[in-house]
């Protein structure tokens, strides 16, 4: 294992050492919002103290980046590989477009989280957030899973208003025993059923135990699945000149 | 159906003395128009299917078709003209969007052909291109504003990410699902043999096409669609996509009908799901965030790649070329409103966004008034017809041009506007494969490479004829310009002295 | 280097090509029993035809023997050969030292023993040249012919001269025409479609007896006839390979590269008995693309290259009074009656593979697709066999196959 | 003007926009700290910035003239400043006016003459005027804004005052010495316009009175609010956004009298569909100030924090598509673009949270009013 | 020898390749002449099924089995162009016979016709590759 003190880096200086260093275990102390952390990294572990700055693990590749802090906006931006934990929250546009990978945060993500995640074949994105995520929670959400567990939240919905929005693929799980108010049009909502516990089941496996959840307890709970109703939403919308 | 309001606007003129009902024109049109009645042994055709694409025209071996804009009328109205009638008689119907491809057909000034370009005459000489040297190569990218030196004195030269053009003319975007593999194989192939660039646009790049990355440029949209390290890496530099001209501040929207397997593989996407690129990047919102993106891509390309900030002009065109150059983009692509589009809402495609002559040379005056014109380069598209289109955009202060319709002209394109159909009976704006099939990037490839080495030719006359030998002395060398039939504010925009001035 | 090919045939002017083709030196000389140029003989019925005439009927131009520096010595039968001298003893007693010999001594028409039938004055046979031309100067318009044979020969006889005499009839101890290369169905076509242009059959039957002007059908029928045409099948010459100790049996015996059981002598074409690709053992297959190929494989040897000719099958192609036949192979296996609008198809599959078909009328088109399957011993679970059977078609090989058929990319 | 501002086209000569970053901190209790803090922690944001624009407003700065308007104003001539101080003298009692202090910085050039003056309005005149003192002070300003060429007030409250430069707003701080002054609440402001070499009157934090807005955004409204808050008296003459938003603030605050929340429901009212989800009672009013001030509704990306006397408000825009952090320690609270900028100054604080859209953070020296919805909450200690 | 090989791939099934064969072939100056109300005889095939298509015609074989079946000597080789001499061809059908590739066929005028590579019409370079729009099939050295 390798410390850096981040400090009062320069985000540049900062990666550039991350990047050139042999060890593939590395702790980066004293965080102090530095962006791009962990930058298409491939195979690191990197773990960080503080607050990440933005774009952290930003086109991840397959490394892993594990956060003892906050991160800040555009966490895991269009990331293909790897995963993200974070003990604690994240900003806006957490895991834009994420293509692959998961991202785990133990508390709260901000607006638009998960936004356009897609999906292909063997990739399929995963992002599980703790206890509440902001509105646009999943917007043109076309793959993947995201999972909202709605802790600390009394069984209200643990998501802002416009929840998936555009949403056309992927699925949603919000843990709650009340809907999001005003869902949109192409989203159709159930309840869990025990095959949907299964898969949720094994989703959370390792999310609870890299933060000693009680899975079993949380699995108890009423979810909600929530799916596109159509792959092409927007078909009917036009006329051609 | 009720009443069809809408009356065909093409007709098919067959000469039946000249037609050998060879049924060629059946079997090319994707619309099916034309057929082969066996009781009367000769070809007729259903004209309300016609898009007036000329497939059919142009393969009829003995020129026994035509067709032409049927003479169909409303009663004359200078203010409701037939087209804004139909329009309206098409969405009452529908209920829709009128959605259009292409640029736009409306007359708007085109500015191009609204200069002129000089020559010399006695005072200075003027140079005979094909017998003395005549430079067109060009160098995009940040030029640094330092020297730095090395511990002995010697100038450190690394400029980060250049791109070396022979010709200063490159293929802007045009993503793989809007246009088909064999358009962008062509592309590809031309783009290599020219010593230039194609774009990916925003679809990805095919697994097939990693061989050309050394003239690729790999663009990153909102949809960030098969954005991935390794596409990043697989190009000569990274576009981000903020705007296109023929739909400025609109996103774009590729139907699940056309994400096939490869589109799906190459896109990363669902096969059959609707391929959204909202109208913004949902990670910026402000400059700032642009700044974070250009250095994230920078960031994962360990700053190898120079990065493109590709704009539509609009009306603070200035400002926001201003605010891109600070902030990290080494190049500004701006494409104007008569740039072209597989599919955009005809409303925003007619009448949002300025021409790409007013931009460029309102942009080009700003920078250098600002001092910053040299942290980046500046490439225009937007209806780029012909070398004397580039050589005006060079004379205005573009360091090269992007170019997409023309290129797709070369490659067969009729204009039909009808790229949004799918149906495209060249081959072109398609992906079904009988129809993609029609475009032989042989043959499309050999095309754009002739169509780019006149012009450069032509660009050496031109060049030659102003006593220049190299395409630097031409940037923003306004003065080898002249308006002519342009009022005083067109000419102080433009930046130009009116002709016999 | 001497070459000495008795016989002026297509399989010598096969070999002769073949033999120049690597040796340019050696001197080669021909050896032809007829006096004429070497010609076609399947022509004879189109000369009678009209379709064709003496001039046109020349294989091979004056220029090609000069070319070749070709000896040819016509009118000469071939007396024997002494292997041990290496040398052929023609019948007007010159003696010809070779080192290379080639045997197409050709076939000769098969005389059934009938009682009565040297009585008959205007008996011909209709192999040759001479025979044809002396069967056309015999031919009144109201002749009428009797043919011995409906086989090959026997029929395109008839065609040949059906429209000048009165009338023809043919008759065939058979029970259908072309028995030897047809099944029942596709005869009973062909038969149909003769017998509408004016053909009498007389099947199943044969001549017990004959006068100079009638013969007495096995059946009791009689049949008037002012010329008769002998027409039953042909048998190899071999009395001269015979004689010389060769290894003979029907035919001379060759191997795939046309060698006799002499290595210094070779044999070709009608005379020979040699490996069939289908059944794998010997056989005579008297046909001229067989005797081109048997004769340039022997060329080839014979001039110290390596050739060999695996591919012997049978095929005819045959027209009567407009109508085609194609036939390729063995009708062996299972068979597969493939519906067909303008003519009539039989394909026979046996291994995994085609081994022969029998194509009438417009299914002919593109036949030599099926003939290439059979040479070939293409595996039909590497192609489309549905649509190959409903039409000989490329697109049912695998891409890879046109790919390296057509060469380019698919 | 000097000759570069000839050359460049003027801030106000066109529409002007920008993205930044942005700070603010308050102590509720009234004590009053130097400006360190908040140079510190906008410095952990330098990357949002681009060097052409910062600048700080201090609120209780000026104890000792908490009673008199503090102007200050940049002068690019001689001539400017006589003019400006001939109208001052019309129109003022100038109490005490000097130079603002400053310290040579390498990063901080082109500087004009920058002065402060100390003023309470001519009781003659003022009487004269029928207005009250802030309107006929805030006349007064705009006055000089838009009429004398050279001059410009860019503060105007009183126990408050702007500092603001050409430059990275930490290199404007030091240039300031704000360390040497203390005030209850600081708002600091990193631009990054998107096409100006930059002017130093067009720096933020802008001000009118004692209202300052240090804004990160770029607003898509502009021209409607423009063209609307210039009917009731105001020029926008720097064509910013920030100016904008400002005059709207006075406009409903001070001269319309609506509270800071009331205000917040106009410039950031929620979609109707929101709206259309409340109680009746809460709906009317909502759908009221919306209605009626349909104008003011700004719509694009900002977040904005507002500076008044005895508080400060933080506000994002609907759809949040700015970021905007909050934190509350002991008496203090913090707010800032980055979490990060934050935590530099304060490791841990006792909460945490990111203010949800539209949705107004108000903290005044005795109390602190949330918006309705707390946003969300971020954990406060990883461990 | 400059050869045509079938590009496959690149087939749009457009027949245009008989026609200009047949038009080529035919002796006629017009086109609309030559073809116009007739059954076109083209020495070049399109087969089609589905959305494949290619054109087949004389691959000219380095061992070409039709000149060897051919019972009137009628077809020959010349510098490797493979040619029929109609006159002396009386449709006997051996070569179709013979031909792998299918590419003879008969002419209207009783006789059986194949492509000559344009060598002996006015043509010069095949017409079928002049009137191809698509590349399917090259006239190319190999």
């Amino acid at each position: 294992m390798t410390h850096i003190t981040a400090g009062f880096m320069e985000y540049e200086a900062l990666n550039k050492a991350v990047r050139s260093m042999e060890d593939d275990q590395i702790t980066i102390e004293q965080a102090n919002g530095q962006r791009y952390i962990g930058s298409a990294l491939m195979d690191k572990h990197l773990f960080i103290k503080g607050t990440a700055g933005n774009a952290l693990g930003c086109f991840l590749d397959g490394g892993t980046i594990t956060v003892y802090g906050n991160g800040q906006d555009a966490t895991g931006d269009t990331m293909n590989d790897g995963k993200i934990v974070i003990h604690g929250s994240c900003g806006d546009g957490t895991g834009y477009a994420m293509r692959g990978g998961c991202i785990y945060i133990r508390d709260s993500s901000g607006y638009r989280s998960g936004i356009h995640m897609k999906a292909y074949q063997e990739k399929q994105p995963l992002l599980i957030i703790g206890d509440r995520a902001g509105s646009f929670l999943g917007e043109y959400q076309a793959g993947g899973t995201i999972i909202v567990l709605g802790r600390n939240q009394d069984g209200r919905p643990p998501v802002g208003y416009f929840c998936g929005t555009g949403m056309h693929g992927g699925t949603m799980y919000l843990r709650c025993d009340t809907l999001p108010v005003s869902l949109p049009k192409q989203v159709s909502a159930r309840d869990a059923v025990d095959s949907d516990k299964q898969v949720l089941s094994c989703l959370l496996d390792e999310y609870c135990t890299i933060f000693s959840f009680d899975k079993q307890m949380l699995l108890a709970s009423h979810f909600f699945v929530l799916q596109a109703n159509s792959a092409a939403p927007y078909r009917m919308l036009y006329t051609h000149v | 159906m009720g009443i069809n309001y809408l009356y065909p606007p093409f007709e098919i003129i067959r000469n039946q003395d000249r037609c050998i009902a060879c049924r060629v024109c059946e079997r090319q049109c994707a619309n099916l128009v034309h057929h082969y009645d066996e009781d009367k042994k000769r070809m007729t055709a259903d004209e309300s299917l016609c898009v007036n694409c000329h497939r059919c025209v142009s393969l009829c071996p003995t020129r026994a078709l035509k067709i032409v804009k049927t003479d169909h009328t409303f009663k004359e109205n200078a203010n409701w003209k037939t087209e804004v009638i139909e329009d309206i008689y098409r969405q009452a119907q529908s209920g829709g969007v009128l959605l259009a491809s292409m640029g736009t057909p409306k007359e708007y000034p085109v500015y191009w052909d609204k200069m002129l370009i000089n020559a010399s005459q006695v005072t200075n000489p003027s140079i005979d291109p094909l017998r003395e040297p005549m430079e067109t190569r060009t160098y995009l990218g940040k030029k640094s504003a330092k020297i730095t030196r090395d511990g002995e004195g010697r100038i450190i030269t690394s400029t980060t990410g250049q791109l070396k053009l022979d010709i200063p003319i490159m293929f802007s975007a045009m993503s793989y699902g809007s246009i088909s593999y064999n358009a962008h194989k062509s592309l590809a192939m031309a783009a290599s043999e020219l010593g230039t660039f194609y774009n990916t646009g925003e679809g990805g790049l095919h697994k097939d096409f990693y061989q050309y990355g050394k003239n690729t440029i790999v663009q990153v949209a909102s949809g960030r669609f098969g954005v991935h390290p390794e596409y990043l890496n697989a190009g000569a530099a990274i576009e981000i996509k903020m705007g296109q001209g023929a739909k400025p501040g609109i996103g774009g929207h590729l139907p699940g009908s056309k994400i096939g397997e490869d589109i799906s593989a190459t896109r990363m996407i669902p096969l059959h799901a609707d391929a959204i690129s909202p109208a913004p990047h949902h990670d910026i919102y402000s400059i700032e965030d642009l700044r974070q993106l250009v250095y994230a891509l920078k960031e994962a390309t360990r700053y190898t790649k120079p990065v493109i900030v590709k704009v539509a002009a609009v009306h603070n065109i200035s400002a926001i070329a201003s605010g891109i150059a600070r902030s990290g983009a080494d190049i500004i692509a701006i494409d104007g409103f008569r740039g072209g589009t597989g599919a955009a809402p005809a409303r925003i495609r007619d009448n949002v966004g300025i021409p790409i002559e007013l931009a460029l040379a309102s942009v080009d005056q700003r920078l250098r008034q600002e001092g910053i014109r040299g942290n980046v380069s500046l490439v225009v598209g937007g209806s780029i017809r012909s070398s004397s289109d580039v050589i005006k955009a060079i004379a205005l202060g573009a360091d090269a041009v992007y170019i997409a319709t023309s290129a797709l002209v070369a490659l067969g394109c009729h204009l039909c506007r009808t790229c949004h159909s799918g149906k495209c009976n060249w081959g072109i704006a398609t992906q079904n494969p009988e129809l993609v099939k029609r475009l032989n990037p042989e043959v499309g490839s050999q095309h754009l490479v002739n169509l780019l080495t006149a012009w450069n030719h032509e660009i050496k006359e031109m060049m030659g004829g102003m006593g220049i030998n190299s395409i630097e002395a031409l940037k923003g060398n306004r003065l080898m310009l002249r308006g002519i039939a342009l009022h005083e504010t067109e000419l102080k925009i433009l930046g130009i002295a009116h002709a016999g001035q | 280097m001497h070459y000495v090919m008795i016989g002026n045939s297509i399989a010598s002017t096969a070999c002769i090509e073949a033999v120049r083709a690597i040796d340019a030196e050696g001197s080669i000389t021909v050896i032809g029993e007829e006096d004429h140029p070497c010609y076609s003989r399947p022509l004879i019925s189109y000369l009678l035809q009209g379709k064709t005439d003496e001039n046109r009927m020349v294989y091979r131009s004056e220029a090609f023997y000069e070319e070749n520096k070709v000896t040819v010595m016509r009118g000469v039968r071939a007396q024997s050969i002494d292997r041990e001298e290496k040398t052929v003893c023609l019948e007007n007693g010159i003696s010809l030292w070779y080192d290379k010999l080639l045997l197409a001594t050709g076939s000769s028409p098969f005389i059934p023993p009938i009682k009565g039938l040297e009585e008959v004055k205007n008996r011909f046979t209709f192999l040759t040249l001479d025979e044809a031309k002396r069967l056309e100067s015999n031919l009144r318009k109201e002749s009428r012919v009797l043919i011995l044979g409906a086989g090959l020969v026997g029929l395109k006889c008839a065609e040949a001269i059906i429209d000048k005499v009165q009338s023809v009839s043919v008759v065939d101890l058979a029970p259908r025409v072309l028995m030897s290369v047809l099944d029942d169905a596709a005869s009973e076509q062909v038969r149909t479609h003769l017998q509408k242009q004016g053909l009498r059959f007389f099947l199943g039957d044969s001549i017990a007896e004959c006068t100079p002007n009638e013969a007495l059908l096995q059946s009791g029928t009689v049949i008037g006839f002012d010329l008769l045409v002998i027409a039953v099948g042909v048998k190899p010459n071999i009395q001269i390979a015979l004689e010389a100790g060769l290894d003979v049996n029907r035919g001379i015996l060759i191997d795939e590269g046309g060698r006799t059981s002499d290595a210094d002598v070779f044999a070709a074409g009608d005379c020979t008995e040699g490996p069939e690709m289908i059944i794998g053992r010997k056989t005579v297959l008297a046909l001229l693309p067989n005797a081109y190929l048997q004769g340039e494989t022997a060329g080839t040897n014979m001039a110290g290259g390596t050739a060999s000719f695996d591919k012997a099958v049978a095929m005819n192609a045959l027209s009567l009074m407009g109508l085609h036949l194609i036939t390729v192979g063995r009708y062996e296996g299972t068979s597969h009656l493939v519906p067909c609008k303008d003519g009539y198809k039989r394909l026979f599959v046996k291994d995994n593979h085609l081994v022969g078909c029998i194509l009438v009328g417009e299914a002919g088109k593109r036949s030599g697709i099926y003939t290439a399957m059979i040479r070939n011993k293409v595996e039909l679970d590497s192609l489309n066999f549905d649509l190959i059977c409903e039409e000989p078609l490329l697109m049912a090989f695998a891409k890879s196959v046109r790919q390296q058929q057509l060469g380019g990319p698919v | 003007m000097d000759g570069c501002h000839q050359r460049i086209p003027l801030e106000g000569a066109f529409r002007n926009s920008s993205g930044c970053a942005i700070s603010g901190i308050i102590d509720r209790s009234g004590k009053r700290f130097t400006a360190r803090e908040a140079i510190t922690s906008i410095s952990v944001m330098h990357d949002r910035s681009n060097g052409l624009g910062g600048g700080f407003a201090g609120y209780g700065i000026y104890p000792e003239y908490k009673d008199y308007t503090a102007l200050h104003i940049f002068y690019y001539s001689s001539e400017a400043k006589r003019a400006c101080e001939t109208f001052l003298e019309e129109h003022f009692d100038l109490i005490n006016l000097s130079k603002i202090p400053t310290k040579k910085h390498p990063a901080i050039t082109d500087v004009p003459l920058i002065w402060r003056y100390f003023v309470t309005a001519l009781p003659t005149k003022l009487s004269f005027s029928q207005l009250d003192e802030d309107e006929y002070t805030a006349r007064c300003v705009i006055r000089i804004n838009r009429e004398i060429e050279g001059a410009y007030v860019f503060s105007s409250g009183k126990d408050m005052g702007v500092f603001k430069a050409v430059g990275f707003p930490e290199d404007v701080g030091e240039f300031y010495m704000l360390d040497e002054y203390e005030g209850y609440s600081w708002t600091v402001h990193g631009r990054y316009p998107t096409n100006t070499p930059g002017w130093w009157g067009g720096s933020h934090p802008f001000s009118l009175l004692s209202y300052s807005v240090v804004h990160n955004g770029e607003i898509s409204s502009y021209d409607a609010n423009r063209r609307y808050i210039e009917m009731y008296g105001y020029a926008c003459t720097l064509q910013t956004d920030t100016e904008v938003i400002t005059y709207m603030i006075d406009y409903l605050h001070r001269r319309m009298g609506l509270t800071l929340e009331e205000v917040s429901h106009v410039l950031a009212a929620p979609f109707w569909s929101t709206i259309e989800q409340k109680e009746p009672k809460e709906r009317e009013e909502y759908s009221y100030l919306r209605n009626t001030f349909a104008s003011m509704l700004i719509t694009g990306p900002f977040s904005i924090i507002l500076g008044f006397k005895g508080g400060l408000m933080a506000l994002n825009d609907r759809l949040k598509l700015r970021s905007l952090v909050a934190a509350e320690k002991a008496g203090r609270v913090y707010f800032a673009s980055e979490e990060a900028a934050i935590r530099v100054i304060e490791p841990e604080p006792d909460r945490l949270w990111y203010p949800s859209g539209g949705k107004a953070v108000i903290v005044t020296l005795d109390s602190m009013q949330e918006g309705e919805e707390h946003g969300h909450q971020l954990s406060v200690s990883a461990l | 020898m400059k050869r045509i090989y079938v590009n496959e791939m690149w087939c749009l099934g457009c027949h245009l390749c008989e026609y200009y064969c047949a038009y080529a072939n035919s002796g006629i100056q017009d086109m609309v002449k030559a073809l116009k109300d007739k059954q076109i005889q083209a020495r070049i095939t399109v087969e089609q099924r589905g959305t494949i298509s290619f054109a087949v015609n004389c691959r000219h074989c380095t061992e070409p089995l039709c000149i060897k079946s051919c019972i009137a000597g009628a077809i020959t080789s010349k510098d490797g162009v493979i040619v029929i001499d109609q006159s002396r061809c009386v449709l006997c059908y051996s070569c179709i016979m013979a031909c792998p590739y299918g590419a003879l066929m008969p002419a209207r005028e009783g006789v059986m016709q194949k492509c000559e590579l344009c060598t002996t019409n006015s043509q010069g370079q095949p017409a079928c590759i002049q009137g191809c729009p698509n590349k399917a099939i090259v006239f190319e050295e190999r």
